[in-house]
């Protein structure tokens, strides 16, 4: 048992902390409502990644990637979210998703186009899986692609793609056998965003934000060399490379957390509380806090805990599901306990200040335990797959 | 003794939830929430010409007769409906200027929905306790739409109009879109003073917040319960899962408990029964806290639809937070009650 | 709406109140070690209610009650609590559950025999319902009867059988027709704990406690027409008085409730809090049970509402399930609360202290959320029967 | 970075899950609960054969030459089985008398168990921190069960026989029937100073406290689910009910946070981490949390056999709460850690 780095691991942070302060972009990003704007400064970003050598950190040397090893990987993202780079949210699909599935399960043609690309940062890629009537229950997904000569004939409606408005390609899962049991029959394809026949809405949500997309298929043709993996064998293409959104990637968004909660232990020491003096002398809201950074502490440990097994046997660990799980939830407690702490100033607006931030946050962390999967089904997740009991 | 709601009682319920479902579905039409800012003109004159802002004024001042119980009603119907408009400040108003000679005519106005009043609760005496007024009040419910502003200070009532010299109203967006709130200063605002006495007052504001957060906890009940018969994932409504019904089951508890306590308050205060300020403190705590935790909840149990700003999960979600900062939150008030206990 | 009571009812309160202060017995009730005393203590007392009109005050006047309409019950049941009066507990089952059934669906001989010496104070009833593979699930009970004559030969067992070795009778669901479907074939049977066959063996619960028994029976023979309705129709029997448990005598243990509430915090004022000062004074400790309180008085007002629902409607209303999950959660919130005021005395033993007596509480309150239904059993219920969910 | 166990140290759990639950059977077979009271003289007597009381002592001093990650793994191993025995005081008094000259044989006794020490601890000199004690110390941890008890002041270390002068011990019961405590009286007694600092012993135990609440934690966990899988109800094992099954998804999660924050204190605490001693009150923390919460929740679990002295169920969480009290409770951990914050 160590919770040091070797010698090794050591120097490959010292790297990979020099390059990011030289060349994290120091300006703030683009606000966001104007979307092509976001993209383009994430494209830009991706390929300064890509020309310092840092592009796909956990891909491996032979499709372009760094071939990080698992610890290096945690102290790529450990180090990228010190360092203040921007949040990986275009660019995601790409690199964390499709990317690793084409390399998975992709044709060499496949693989030959559209990986540079994506590391290169010259396209966005999105997803397309859900459905208004397949959320948790993605299995039940009705989009219908028909085979047509050397092509699939694709009709139908996804929804929750992110940033499908400006994005190049999309992960599409269609029914292509609609006689086969529910997880046979579904195929993976690589869908052109700008294929006649498609046409996308944005979704406002409950923050104002626009960055889901409804996408409707009217008889939109796509090449069958387009599948991924076999036909009607797309559900296990999908879930092959599921974990790559559980795994360490999700370092920086702890460490982000982390550094969201230091700035509410100085926001408590600035704002009045409930009973007299600052709101971090009150005793519940001290020991609030003291326990949400218990919990971030124990976030850590548990993803160091979680990467040690997968190094230890090979394979990814259950654990994985119960970080998640845990993790959304203490969003939502300390987003919580920001609002608590705030006070009125949390309900009213003033565009930029930290507690509009705070209650921007809150909002957006509903989606926690929604997106994704919500929690009843990541604890059912837990409880069937992790632990054994019956279904 | 009774907690049910007589047959009259009834009858005003179901009057007053089928003028705002009506009007609801109108303003929908006109394009939802964007249209919902500030005051729904129509509304409130068809609310006035029904009586609702005098409900419980004497018949002698131009109200129906009826006591705080009846207003806890409405206040329940608006805060079901997502109502928008001054409702709290022009009830409190009214009562405040009922028996003074000089404002015969302006509760005429308020009571007749021509002059809206928004409420400024101060019990520490910040803006002063004299017949000027001078220093800034944050947050304040409406306060755009405003023709006055009534003071709630630690005893006395004061009302200023909004056009005075002296006074200054910055409208604010807040976490609410159908709810705006001010930022309002005073300058050596002139002020008259009310013989009202503030403290039955702020009681009587705190019962109704209490009664709009009771609104919501029951409509977000209503509406997952609903959503959980007819959503159907892995071949089953999704209400027929444990975590989904537990949560709703969760829900309803909570709505009892709301419904229960604000009730009893209502009428305990009415009746001026000696343990009522308690009680007060309490359905403030409690009804807020179930509208949050209803709201939330709905909010998950709607899934992806949740969280666009289409479904109106949010928006509950949003005005629970708004009533939870509404004289004074869950916190203050649970200091209010632990404080004579430490004493004691 | 009003909350006070009428003129008639208020003079009913102050028969009810001058009758127990002069009759209360003053000493404490024996610890309770002893079953037998304690039954012997409760029928005492049960007799002297009986010689003073007292004895089944919500059982009809015509079965020798006291024909108290509910808002006279929620009174007593308020001065029963307000005077101290002993906690009903042997009796429990003969006045609030057999004999209500046996009012409900009893021969005219079988209500003869027993209804007055339940009222008396002459025997101790006891419950046969759960089984050790029928808890949660009591339709499934396997407790076999077979018709040989004028009698029923009752094999099997059952379990968690309050007083069940100080009983002289047991309202005893056995299944008299195996091939019905679950909930049919069963039936109510008036079984005498005397009867040949019979092995009873107490429990130990986690309190220490022994007044829970196992009950085994071998071919015991029980008169068929200690049958109660119909054979095989004793799920309705049943279920026929399962609100009788939920009603207005539930407003004691509340006011019980509320009175340890009361005792708490007076501890609370008498000892040290986690940072400073008194627990009390403590930010987190005081709005913890400033907050009990608050629902201690909802539960009232609940209670209240339930109550004039009822004798509006003429039925009793679905909060009943509410309002038993709301008491069985807030006990448990209430007794956690204790333990964490009194500190290291929580756990340290010294017999009779406060401390111990609050200990013992937190254990015995773990059954509140388990017995008569788990807490899961009781959200079912509100979901399926108060907001109709689909099952 | 590898918080995995080795393979050495997987043996070493092994080798101790296997004796303890042999032990366990056997105490079972003699009567349960009724015969754990104090200590299993059979298991002490192995368990120091084995080497489990030195474990982490220096190898010169008769100890197996191990660290707190191993001495760790042992407490994970006695909180699961519910070991009674003064564990804990004798494995931090063996440390304490190690490389002191006098103490050689006294150590040797302890490390062959052959004399128990239980410990006091008295952050604030409340016994004094000369060389003689005065002064009550209540609910030690089977205080009746030692020899020799060890005073952890607020600096300093110190030892004093059971049998000497001034010292008087009254064994109380406690929640848990596996645990007794004491109080123990010093009046003047003569104390030995050891050279050894309070303050990382403390620590230490904090973290071997932790540890036994993370075995409690673990134990629940997989008696919950293993029910869960047999126990049927309305024809479908009860681990198929959503309630249950997201119940035990809970527990997992406290178990997992509980199993990564203990590993992570104990390695940061040998390593001398600055941030060691935060990651120390975490741990206390989170592991009781979890014990507690997962006892209780396995009660529960169990039902009506849950409320049986017979099943095992109420001796975890009667075992956690006295866990809760040992080294300060949660509530004292959470005021350490926000200390430096409200400073800060």
């Amino acid at each position: 048992m160590d919770i040091r780095f070797s010698a090794a691991e050591e120097a490959f942070r010292a790297d990979a902390r020099a390059w990011l302060e030289a060349n994290v972009p120091r300006g703030p990003r683009p606000a966001g409502v104007d979307l092509r704007e976001r993209r383009d400064y994430d494209l830009a970003w991706q390929r300064r990644m890509f020309e310092g050598g840092w592009a796909g950190v956990s891909w491996p040397r032979e499709f372009g990637g760094r071939g990080a090893s698992l610890m290096e990987q945690v102290i790529w993202y450990e180090e990228y979210a010190r360092a203040g780079a921007p949040e990986i949210t275009t660019t995601f699909v790409g690199l964390n998703h499709a990317g690793p599935t084409l390399i998975a399960c992709g044709s060499e043609e496949q693989k030959a186009y559209h990986l540079p690309r994506i590391l290169r940062g010259d396209v966005v890629w999105c997803q397309g899986f859900s459905e208004p009537n397949a959320g948790s229950d993605l299995a039940s997904l009705q989009t219908r692609a028909v085979v047509d000569g050397a092509e699939l004939v694709v009709s139908g409606q996804k929804i929750w793609t992110s940033f499908g408005n400006v994005a190049e390609f999309q992960e599409l899962l269609v029914r292509t056998d609609p006689e086969a049991p529910r997880h046979r029959g579904i195929s993976w394809v690589i869908c052109a965003m700008d294929s006649p026949g498609i046409d996308i809405r944005p979704i406002t949500t409950l923050t104002g934000d626009q960055h889901f997309c409804e996408v409707f298929y009217d008889e939109v043709r796509i090449p069958l060399r387009n599948v991924v993996g076999q036909l009607h064998d797309g559900w296990r293409v999908a879930m092959a490379t599921l974990g790559f959104e559980r795994g360490t990637a999700f370092l920086s968004e702890q460490i982000r957390l982390a550094r969201r909660l230091e700035d509410l232990a100085a926001l408590a020491r600035s704002v009045p509380g409930p009973r007299a003096g600052r709101a971090i002398d009150d005793d519940e809201i001290g020991r609030r806090l003291a326990l949400a950074r218990a919990e971030v502490a124990a976030l850590r440990a548990m993803t160091y805990r979680s990467v040690s097994l997968a190094v230890r046997t090979g394979v990814p660990g259950a654990e994985a599901s119960i970080i998640r799980l845990f993790f959304s939830e203490l969003v939502q407690r300390i987003d919580l306990l920001a609002l608590d702490i705030l006070g009125p100033a949390a309900v009213e607006r003033c565009e930029g200040s930290p507690a509009a931030r705070w209650a921007d946050s809150y909002l957006a962390g509903l989606s926690q335990t929604i997106g994704g999967g919500t929690k009843d089904i990541q604890r059912n997740i837990i409880g069937d797959r992790v632990l054994g009991l019956p279904r | 003794m009774d907690l049910t709601l007589s047959s009259e009682q009834e009858s005003i319920r179901e009057a007053v939830r089928g003028v705002l479902g009506a009007r609801l579905s109108a303003r929908r039409a006109q394009g939802g929430v964007a249209a919902e800012r500030g005051l729904d003109l129509a509304l409130w004159r068809e609310a006035a010409a029904l009586g609702w802002l005098g409900l419980a004024l004497p018949e002698a001042a131009g109200g129906a007769g009826y006591g705080l119980p009846e207003e806890m009603i409405l206040f329940v119907e608006l805060g079901r409906s997502l109502a928008p408009g001054p409702w709290l400040g022009t009830v409190l108003g009214a009562h405040a200027f009922v028996g003074v000679p000089a404002l015969r005519d302006e509760l005429a106005d308020v009571v007749a929905g021509a002059r809206c009043v928004a409420v400024v609760d101060d019990p520490v005496d910040a803006v002063g306790e004299g017949s000027r007024l001078t220093g800034a009040a944050q947050g304040i419910a409406d306060g755009g739409a405003a023709d006055v502003f009534l003071v709630l200070g630690r005893q006395r009532v004061r009302c200023v109009p909004a056009g005075a010299s002296g006074v200054h109203v910055a409208t604010r967006e807040s976490l609410d879109p159908t709810r705006r709130l001010a930022d309002v200063t005073f300058e050596d605002a002139p002020a008259e003073l009310l013989p009202a006495d503030a403290v039955p007052l702020r009681r009587a504001a705190m019962v109704l917040v209490a009664a709009e957060a009771l609104g919501i906890a029951e409509r977000t009940l209503e509406g997952s319960v609903a959503y959980a018969k007819t959503r159907h994932q892995f071949g089953r409504p999704i209400g027929a899962f444990q975590a989904v019904k537990h949560r709703c089951a969760d829900m309803a508890v909570r709505a009892e408990v709301a419904r229960s306590i604000v009730t009893f308050a209502a009428v305990a205060l009415r009746d001026a029964e000696p343990e009522a300020p308690r009680h007060v403190h309490e359905a403030k705590v409690l009804a807020t806290s179930a509208a949050l935790a209803n709201a939330h909840d709905n909010v998950q149990n709607h899934g992806g639809m949740g969280f666009t700003w289409e479904a109106d999960a949010h928006l509950y979600l949003k005005r629970a937070w708004l009533l939870e900062h509404a004289f004074g939150t869950r916190t203050a008030h649970l200091e209010a009650l632990a404080a004579p206990w430490r004493a004691g």
